[in-house]
């Protein structure tokens, strides 16, 4: 054996290098990962460093202007400080956000894992499900359950997942129907391996890519479904709030003006929810350079 | 044409298990959550005696299976019921409504699409350079704003402070008055549009750049074609497959805009029937409208794969 | 409609015109869809009474007494003539109004109003206003006396008051020789005189009233007496009216105005645009908006909140499995009462446009059913106070949450069924989706924790909060429950007469918290059953002080908004509409 | 020397991507005369395609010329504006990619495509004459029916056609050059054979230069005047084709010519490999790039790099880069050390294998609007037998069944009829566990590596894998035993840390056939494992499947479409068309007397890395297209190719008969009766 052949096949990035090159090369990327660390930091670290009250209304200091006395952004319907309120809110919304878009992720995934693998009836007839729930859309869904359900974080978190498995579902199907056939599915096969060695060592890891890419869009999505749910009158009672309830309650006031109502959670969801596309765009980028390898 | 036959009867069925799906789940959310039609419809005011006579009249009180045999068999002859709150066929309801939902969707989405193409190819072609930074950045933005957000900036924008535009859509009864009437359909058909364009415009440019890597580009520049012209032959067709098919499937999407659009603009279109069916749990319009929209995107996806055909050869000549 | 929104013109002034056309915005929700005066249960909207009582006069109705302001049974409007009650107040003779004709010529008689009854009485099931033991249950036979004179035998001695703002307001004269018929295109009869024929006319009178869109077409409702008319009644709900040129009232109830247009919207913010834009005359404001009230006034409307004839609370539940023996502790319930912050509610959270609750009969507009101890606030707002009681009944609050450290039912201990260490912790259900509500109920939470005592909100659509808070025996499944709010647009709207006996009395079908007191049942019966005016008073205060509900801030029935130069509107508290005396000036010497 | 049509002076290009520069030419200078035909070869990724591409400037997105010129018709491309190349591409040079599916507009008829440059070109040419131009052009590359073919699409043509469309494409507008980049690597011998004579006879119509791009030194020694041998982004060799196959000069050319099998001496020898990956391309080598893997590099070599000097006896007309030439006297063969003569295997022992009457169908699968119509007989019968200890090759065009064979044999696909014994018992009639117990007994090699390992393992775990699903061993077992592997296939132990991406085409081959060895198989069943490698590797492998095969007595059912190959390892040797075995017997017997016409048509097809064997022999290439699997002619299924067919061919199916005796059969009612002449395969 030629010596040179150990170092010959030149040697790639580990994968979180490669990703870590992406971000710095994909300027919408950092910037996401900055703007998401950012409001981050805002909404954990932020109440150590700016204390608020945020438990007990005070009426008399209701819809103050920003500016006004110790109140930066000014203060809300009820009281609050606007930016202690913001920061309380940023964490409910982005642990609903994450939790949903997790959940959906995880569920989906098994559920087109499963569907793709097993193909034949199983598929159609697990697939004509995806449909049905797809033709329905979304929004409609919420309507109705939002006009029938007493909001929690966890029924939140379930109903948002409930709306948004379909899409990692159908997608790791289709990668699971092409990885079934792949040879090295086969090549196991032939040495006498089972279905459930070829869903979760085979199909799934390498299904992953996709499914953290789609994750990263199901959990803005998730963020933004929070805020269409309070829209619809939807949202987790105080003294919790997040964006999309501040955001919707800020709509109430827009007659009268009360900008500092309505721009700091609208503007905090656009972001937060752009921020997250701009890493799964990233992070597309990333995982389709390594599978054209 | 025996392939095509063939496969039209297999979507047929298919549809059919779909929308039969479709009853299903709705017909099952409704009648399982807590909050019976009955308070909603009767309010604070109706008597004990009244709930169970209505829950009798509507066959409320009967088991879950039962009802929906019952509404499945109703159903079998056209009728979809009556709604509780707006005292009328829910038929006559939806074939009022649909039409003007049909419009506004159809309006918004030819914005979106001659807006997103140009939008989405030019991101492409500069992919990497600043202005492709901008575009993208600006279509994740308008994807990351929740389309009530939207509609708000542009009610304040376009209806307040620069009062050019009426905040209310046109509550004409027939398609006709509501086009004499066009200046309302303004912003509600803006918002709508905004909400999609970065939708698609993200899936051009990545069609664009999908195409762009296909050998046949580099064979048509072999032949001497300036890249615009290659962009316009050769590219744009074979990037506007997908997207002819994204319009299918994205369908239910679009009504879901569509049912927030109308109740900002308090537009008369299927979604603010929605809605407010929803709010006063009027399930006969519930379960219509859904099972319409269920039709329309599982035609839509159906027409979509026939278009499909017509546009991608590969397709059109197996059938 | 008019140019730009702008109106020319103060609230006062101005030299009455004749004609134009005004629009009005109805509430979301209110979409007008039942024109048959019967209105099937869910049809009952005050919205839908408002339009019908347009074209079918009414025979007493809650009136605006003009003259002397607050409300009555019956004046140049309403067919009725003064009631008269005799026989030791068990019968009640009806006298109608002379002269009075249909659109098609044949006069309004006591047999339309027989008819009424006839088809009340055997499709009881099928009319909203019915609830046992009333209308037309306690009628025991009805006699035409004459052409126009009825004379109703009731089942036992009534209060006169009571029977007639709460009964004799249901009755309809409805034109019998055009509707008589049990089949379309079928003999005008006397059907409904059996109860199969009445069952037949209903039938056939409500398959017409179920067919919205055909209601400006349909034949039916062309007879009509009042002084409107129908010229169009939209799948959407909107109505237009124009005056009935038949109409044979006197000159003071004639319109001046050539049409109205009744316009429902789906959600207030999509009114509140069309009312910037000028698009309606007469609509309304979110509450929210009324801190922006002079906006208003300088484009030329005047914004005015329409009261509401109504009493908001939130529903105790008594037979709470976990809180029933607190709800039972009078003490408690001042002491929370204390800390309703009412006053700052009305004035922040509801920018003016509500008014406290002190008690079962509404503060304003002012009436006869009011006294003057009603008027006074019992409890006022006061977290010392209600700390104190809640200490001098053997509560301690350590950890932020209130515990009963002297268990017993002696004067200063907790109360039967509070063991020791119980905790002073409550879950409310309130409705969803109206940011006031939901601002209430943090401030209600605020405040209470103040006292120690913890409220859980849970928030949940209107009709969930109604189907979950139903009258319940403790223990069982239904029961765990222990507060619900639904007034958003107000608890309880009354009848004229605001007696309690749906939800105060024992067992009544609206009493959802299962409240029972023998006094209150006593003094209720009275209200119903005594002749005398003072016994109202007794109920009025005796529920004030014993708290049967927490009394909220009573929010209007909306903050109108209406164009300067639209006049005579006055805003019945029981939300009915006359729009026969509105009427547009313009500027003195300004020509048209 | 005429003046040049093409001049490639120095040439420099850079291709820079996220992660490196590439510099995949790093001074390449040729020379190309008028009406020349000039070959490009070299191991993959030396630069052949891009050295094609600069001269259209077509690089990929990233790339860039970074020194030298293109003088093309005295216009120096390298640095020519946008409008002048567009002027240049398709007009006075045509190009013909590798992949003739891809490259063609999925979407845009035939017609419209190859009438493209004419309106491009031709000012004043309208659509109709445009569109004639083409018809006459389709006709010209012999396209059948070309009015109709007009306005077909390219999914609706075969390869071979396709391929055409794209000749006539480049030629529509009568280049002065046509630049074609591996046009023949895609198709199968015989329609590689007909496209390569349809460009020859072009080129001489048209009378234009060529310059062909291949890694296959059989098409270059029969169809280029001239040839430069690439390695590394430089030019190592240039000569003309005899010159350079009668005596190459560069160590690396004469490498790569003993590696190829038919060089070898004989069957039993080892084939001359070369050890070693060509240098990465993103840091520029000091010395010459070969030195690496050269058995003569000095320290010279090393440190400084050669100049591309003048052959001492041709002058400019050959010329390489070379410190340490072959000498010019000896023959290349003498030259390279002699391979050791392996011991001869052991005489073939019982029969392990046995195919009955074999067959396989798929149904066939439609797209969305067609419901599956029909069925595909990718194997219609066929029965042999294979000794223990013995290599069976299989030859046969592309989609004659050789694949679904082998996975039937592997047990990845079951049988549509008759039986698979192995040693006398069907695995279907196993039990659950004995069947399970049998998957050990054969085992799979694939072609492609890459795909046929998981991605996201490491090899360690690849390895594992087997022993894990048939539970032998515990942990430390099962990695002692993956230690010992690693060692028989020549790779470190160090191996079992990475993952299969990070190792080279014949590296990953080594470890595919490691696993197909983890659980000590009877039978390998080997699918083309060396068909994706370069000749330099393709030795590598076939000498360790060799040596392996007789250390552990393994017995190898090889599949491959080179005949070359299975000649070079085959003990006995099978050939297929169109889902039957048509003719198997002894190697030797087979290649040398071939009894089938179509045999007889594959080996005359055949490009022979020689070029003064094209000449001598009178050959008779194979002539059509194969036929559907779907559709396969009634009688005998080669009847619509073969020149000795008669009616009887149409109605009956041909018997076997062995008229050279019991091991060489033939299903032919007409058997070739004379034995061909000796030739290198
Ligand atoms: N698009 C690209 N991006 C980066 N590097 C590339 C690209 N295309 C080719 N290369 C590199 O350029 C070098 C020369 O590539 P080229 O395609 O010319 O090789 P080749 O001789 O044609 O090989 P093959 O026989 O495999 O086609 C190789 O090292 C390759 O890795
Ligand atoms: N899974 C399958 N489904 C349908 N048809 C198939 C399938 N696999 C192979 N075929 C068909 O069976 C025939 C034989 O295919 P096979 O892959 O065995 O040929 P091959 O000789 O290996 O060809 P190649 O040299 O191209 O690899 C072909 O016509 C092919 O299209
Ligand atoms: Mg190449
Ligand atoms: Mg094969």
């Amino acid at each position: 054996m030629a010596p040179g052949q150990e170092e010959a096949a030149q040697a790639t990035p580990s994968l979180a290098r490669r990703t870590l090159q992406v971000f710095t090369g994909n300027k919408l990327a950092l910037t996401g990962v900055i703007v998401l660390a950012l409001l981050l930091a805002f909404s954990y670290l932020g109440p150590l460093l700016y204390d608020t009250e945020q438990i007990h209304t005070d009426l008399s200091q209701a819809n103050l202007p920003p500016g006004s006395s110790g109140h930066l952004l000014g203060t809300t319907d009820l009281g609050y400080d606007m930016i202690g309120r913001l920061m309380v809110a940023g964490q409910t919304s982005l642990e609903i956000g994450l939790a949903a878009g997790l959940l959906a992720t995880l569920f989906g995934t098994v559920y087109g894992a499963v569907a793709g693998y097993f193909g034949g009836w199983v598929d159609a007839t697990m697939m004509r499900v995806t449909d049905a729930a797809l033709a329905i859309p979304a929004m409609f869904l919420l309507v109705v359950v939002a006009a029938i359900i007493t909001p929690s974080k966890g029924v939140l978190i379930v109903i948002i997942a409930s709306v948004a498995w379909l899409s990692p579902a159908r997608l790791v199907r289709g990668e699971a129907l092409s990885l079934r056939n792949r040879e090295y599915v086969q090549a196991m096969r032939m040495m006498g391996g089972g279905g459930a060695r070829a869903v979760f060592k085979h199909i799934v890891p390498n299904a992953i890519g996709t499914v953290i890419v789609n994750c990263t869009f199901q959990i803005a999505d998730a963020i933004l479904y929070v805020s269409y749910l309070a829209f619809l009158g939807l949202s987790i009672p105080p003294p919790s709030a997040d964006w999309g309830s501040m955001l919707s309650a800020g709509i109430t006031y827009t007659q009268n003006g009360y900008w500092w109502l309505i721009f700091p959670p609208g503007i905090a969801i656009v972001l937060v929810v752009a921020a997250f596309n701009f890493i799964g765009d990233g992070l597309r980028d990333a995982f389709e350079v390594r599978l054209r390898k | 044409m025996t392939g095509f036959t063939g496969f039209l009867v297999k979507r047929f069925l298919q549809a059919i298990v779909v929308l039969f799906l479709v009853s299903v789940i709705v017909f099952v959310l409704l009648h399982l959550l807590p909050g019976g039609p009955a308070r909603a419809i009767l309010g604070p005011k109706g008597t004990p005696q009244q709930i169970e006579h209505f829950n009798h009249q509507q066959g409320y009180d009967r088991s879950l299976p039962m009802q929906y045999a019952m509404y499945l068999k109703r159903l079998l002859t056209g009728d979809l019921g009556e709604s509780f709150k707006l005292n009328s066929p829910v038929f006559e309801l939806l074939k009022q409504r649909l039409p003007k939902t049909l419009l506004l969707t159809v309006l918004s989405t030819a914005l979106a699409v001659l807006i997103a193409v140009p939008l989405g190819l030019v991101q492409a072609v500069r992919r990497g350079k600043a202005s492709d930074y901008a575009l993208t950045g600006l279509a994740f933005l308008l994807y990351a704003t929740p389309v009530f957000f939207l509609g708000l900036i542009m009610i304040i924008l376009f209806a307040q402070v620069l009062p050019v535009f009426p905040a209310e859509a046109p509550q004409g009864e027939t398609i006709g008055e509501l086009l004499r009437d066009a200046s309302g359909l303004v912003l509600p058909v803006v918002t709508m549009a905004f909400g999609i364009i970065a939708m698609f415009s993200r899936y051009m440019r990545s069609a664009v750049l999908d195409n762009l890597t296909e050998e046949y580009v580099r064979t048509a520049m072999a032949k001497g074609q300036s890249s615009r012209r290659i962009m316009v032959r050769h590219v744009l067709r074979n990037a506007l497959i997908p997207l002819a098919t994204l319009l299918g499937l994205y369908l239910p999407t679009l009504f879901s805009g569509a049912l927030v659009v109308e109740s900002m603009f308090n537009y008369p279109g299927m979604g603010l029937l929605f809605w407010n069916a929803a709010q006063g749990s009027d399930f006969p319009v519930l379960l219509g409208v859904t099972l319409v929209v269920g039709v329309a995107t599982v035609v839509g996806s159906l027409l979509t794969d026939i278009l499909y055909a017509v546009l991608d050869p590969r397709i059109r000549s197996v059938a | 409609t008019r140019e730009g929104g702008r109106v020319d013109m103060g609230p006062t002034g101005g030299t009455p015109v004749e004609g134009g056309t005004a629009t009005m915005a109805l509430p979301p929700a209110s979409t007008p869809n039942w024109i048959f005066p019967i209105g099937a249960p869910g049809y009952g909207g005050s919205y839908n009474y408002g339009i019908q009582s347009l074209l079918f006069l009414p025979v007493y109705s809650p009136v605006q007494d003009r003259s002397k302001g607050g409300l009555t049974t019956h004046d140049t409007s309403t067919l009725g003539l003064e009631p008269k009650y005799s026989d030791g107040n068990k019968t009640v003779t009806v006298p109608l109004r002379e002269g009075v004709k249909w659109s098609d010529g044949k006069p309004v008689t006591a047999r339309d109003l027989e008819f009424w009854f006839h088809l009340v009485k055997a499709n009881k099931a099928d009319w909203g206003n019915y609830s046992v033991g009333t209308m037309p249950d306690n009628v025991k036979r009805f006699e035409t006396v004459d052409d126009h004179t009825v004379r109703l035998h009731l089942t036992r001695a009534y209060n006169p008051d009571w029977f007639t703002a709460n009964q004799l307001t249901l009755l309809r004269a409805l034109p019998q020789h055009a509707w008589g018929a049990k089949t379309d295109g079928g003999e005008i009869g006397d059907w409904d005189r059996t109860p199969a024929g009445a069952k037949a006319v209903f039938a056939r009178l409500t398959q017409h009233a179920k067919s919205l869109g055909s209601y400006g077409s349909d034949p039916l409702w062309k007879t009509v007496n009042g002084p409107w008319k129908l010229a169009g009644w939209r799948d959407s709900g909107q109505v237009t009216l124009v005056p009935n040129e038949k109409f044979t009232g006197p000159k003071a109830e004639r319109p001046h105005l050539d049409k109205v247009v009744f316009k429902p919207f789906t959600t207030a913010d999509s009114e509140y645009n069309v009312l910037r834009s000028g698009g309606v005359d007469y609509g309304y404001i979110p509450p929210s908006v009324m801190a922006q009230k002079e906006k208003f006034e300088e484009k030329g409307y005047r914004v005015d909140p329409w009261e509401g004839w109504a009493a908001t609370y939130i529903v105790y539940n008594f037979n709470s499995t976990h809180a029933g023996p607190l709800m039972r502790q009078l003490y408690i319930r001042r002491a929370m009462q204390h800390l309703v912050d009412q006053k700052a509610m009305s004035d922040v959270i509801w920018q003016g446009s509500a008014t406290p609750t002190l008690g079962p009969v509404p503060i304003t507009p002012k009436s006869q059913y009011l006294s003057k101890a009603m008027e006074r606030n019992r409890y006022p707002f006061d977290v010392a106070k209600a700390k104190r009681l809640l200490a001098g009944h053997g509560w301690r609050t350590d950890d932020g949450t209130a515990r009963c450290v002297r268990p017993g039912t002696g004067d200063d201990q907790c109360g039967a069924g509070i063991e020791r260490d119980d905790p002073l912790e409550l879950t409310l259900l309130s409705q969803s989706g109206s940011t006031e509500t939901t601002n209430m109920m943090q401030e209600l939470k605020s405040s209470l924790s103040k006292a120690g005592i913890q409220l859980t909100v849970r928030q949940q659509p209107l009709n969930s909060v109604l189907g979950n808070s139903v009258p319940c025996k403790a223990k069982e499944p239904g029961c765990d429950w222990d507060m619900s709010f639904f007034g958003t647009a107000g608890s309880w709207y009354y009848p004229l007469n605001p007696s309690g006996e749906q939800l105060f009395s024992t067992g009544a079908s609206a009493n959802f918290g299962n409240y029972s007191d023998k006094k209150a049942d006593r003094i209720i019966r009275g209200v119903q059953y005594s002749p005398d005016m003072k016994s109202v008073h007794e109920y009025g205060e005796y529920l004030a002080d014993q708290l049967p509900v927490m009394w909220m801030p009573n929010p209007a029935y909306q903050v109108s908004v209406i164009r300067n130069d639209l006049r005579g509107i006055g805003q019945n508290p029981t939300i009915t509409f006359a729009p026969q005396y509105w009427y547009y000036v313009k500027k003195k010497g300004a020509e048209k | 020397m005429t003046e040049p049509l093409l001049t490639i002076d120095d040439l420099r290009v850079d291709i820079a991507s996220r992660e490196r520069t590439v510099h995949a030419l790093d001074g390449v200078s040729l020379q190309l005369a008028p009406g020349e035909a000039l070959g490009i070869v070299g191991e993959s990724g030396c630069g052949k395609t891009m050295t094609a591409l600069s001269v259209l400037g077509l690089l990929p997105p990233g790339g860039e010329v970074t020194g030298g010129r293109v003088l093309f018709d005295g216009q120096d491309l390298a640095v020519a504006p946008a409008p002048v190349l567009q002027d240049v591409r398709g007009n006075t040079i045509g190009m013909v990619f590798q992949d003739p599916l891809t490259s063609l507009n999925p979407t845009m008829t035939i017609g419209a495509q190859v009438a493209e440059p004419l309106l491009l070109h031709r000012a004043g040419i309208t659509k109709k004459e445009a569109w004639a131009r083409a018809q006459e052009m389709l006709r010209l590359v012999g396209m059948p029916q070309p009015a109709e073919r007009m306005k077909a699409y390219p999914h609706q043509l075969s390869g071979g056609m396709r391929q055409r469309v794209a000749i006539a494409m480049a030629l529509v507008c009568e280049p002065k050059l046509l630049i074609a980049d591996e046009p023949t690597t895609a198709l199968d011998v015989t329609t590689q054979h007909q496209i390569l004579e349809l460009v020859d006879d072009l080129r001489e119509r048209l009378g234009m230069a060529m310059i062909l791009v291949t890694h296959d030194l059989g098409v270059i020694a029969n169809r280029v005047d001239r040839v430069a041998v690439m390695y590394a982004g430089k030019v190592a060799e240039q000569s003309d084709v005899h010159d350079l196959f009668a005596r190459p000069r560069h160590r690396y050319t004469e490498a790569l010519f003993a590696a190829l099998p038919e060089r070898a001496a004989g069957r039993g020898t080892e084939l001359h490999t070369i050890p070693g990956l060509p240098p990465n391309l993103s840091v520029r080598p000091t010395g010459c790039r070969f030195a690496p893997r050269c058995t003569f590099a000095t320290d010279t070599c090393r440190t400084e790099e050669p100049p591309l000097a003048d052959d001492e006896v041709r002058g400019a007309g050959h010329r390489f880069a070379c410190f340490h030439p072959v000498p010019d006297e000896v023959t290349s063969e003498d030259e390279v050390v002699a391979p050791a003569q392996v011991p001869a295997p052991a005489s073939p022992g019982d029969v392990l294998l046995e195919l009955d009457a074999l067959v396989k169908e798929f149904p066939l699968k439609g797209s969305a609007f067609s419901r599956s119509r029909g069925t595909v007989s990718a194997v219609g019968g066929v029965s042999l037998e294979i000794r223990r200890g013995e290599t069976f090759g299989m030859v046969g065009e592309s989609g004659c069944g050789k694949t679904t064979l082998g996975r039937v044999v592997a047990g990845l696909e079951e049988p549509t009829g008759g039986a698979v014994r192995f040693e006398g018992r069907d695995p279907a009639d196993l039990s659950r566990s004995e069947r399970r117990a049998h998957r050990r007994r054969v085992q799979l090699m694939f072609q492609d590596s890459t795909a046929a390992m998981d991605p996201r393992m490491r090899v360690g775990e690849i390895l594992r894998e087997p022993l894990v699903i048939q539970g032998v061993g515990n942990r430390a077992e099962q990695e002692k035993l993956v230690g010992e592997l690693l060692d028989a296939v020549g790779l470190p132990r160090g191996a079992v840390h990475r993952y299969p991406h990070e190792f080279s085409g014949g590296q990953r081959q080594r470890l595919g056939l490691a696993r197909a060895l983890t659980l000590s198989p009877d039978l390998v069943v080997a699918d083309e494992p060396v068909s994706a490698l370069d000749v330099s590797v393709q030795a590598q492998i076939l000498n360790l499947m060799r040596d392996l095969q007789r250390e552990r007595g393994l017995t190898y059912l090889f599949i491959s479409h080179d005949l070359a190959v299975v000649r070079h390892l085959a003990d006995t040797v099978g050939v297929m068309y169109l889902g039957k075995l048509v003719e198997s017997g002894p190697a030797e017997q087979v290649y040398a007397r071939p009894l089938h016409p179509y045999t007889r048509g594959l080996l005359d097809t055949v490009n022979l890395p020689d070029p003064e064997a094209a000449s001598g022999t009178e050959r008779t290439p194979l002539e059509g297209e194969t036929p559907s699997a779907a559709r396969p002619p009634s009688g005998c299924r080669f009847r619509t190719r073969c020149p000795v067919a008669q009616d009887v061919c149409a109605t009956a199916e041909p018997p076997v008969s062995t008229p050279h005796g019991a091991g060489h059969q033939v299903a032919c009612h007409f058997p070739l009766a004379a034995p061909r002449l000796a030739s290198a395969v």
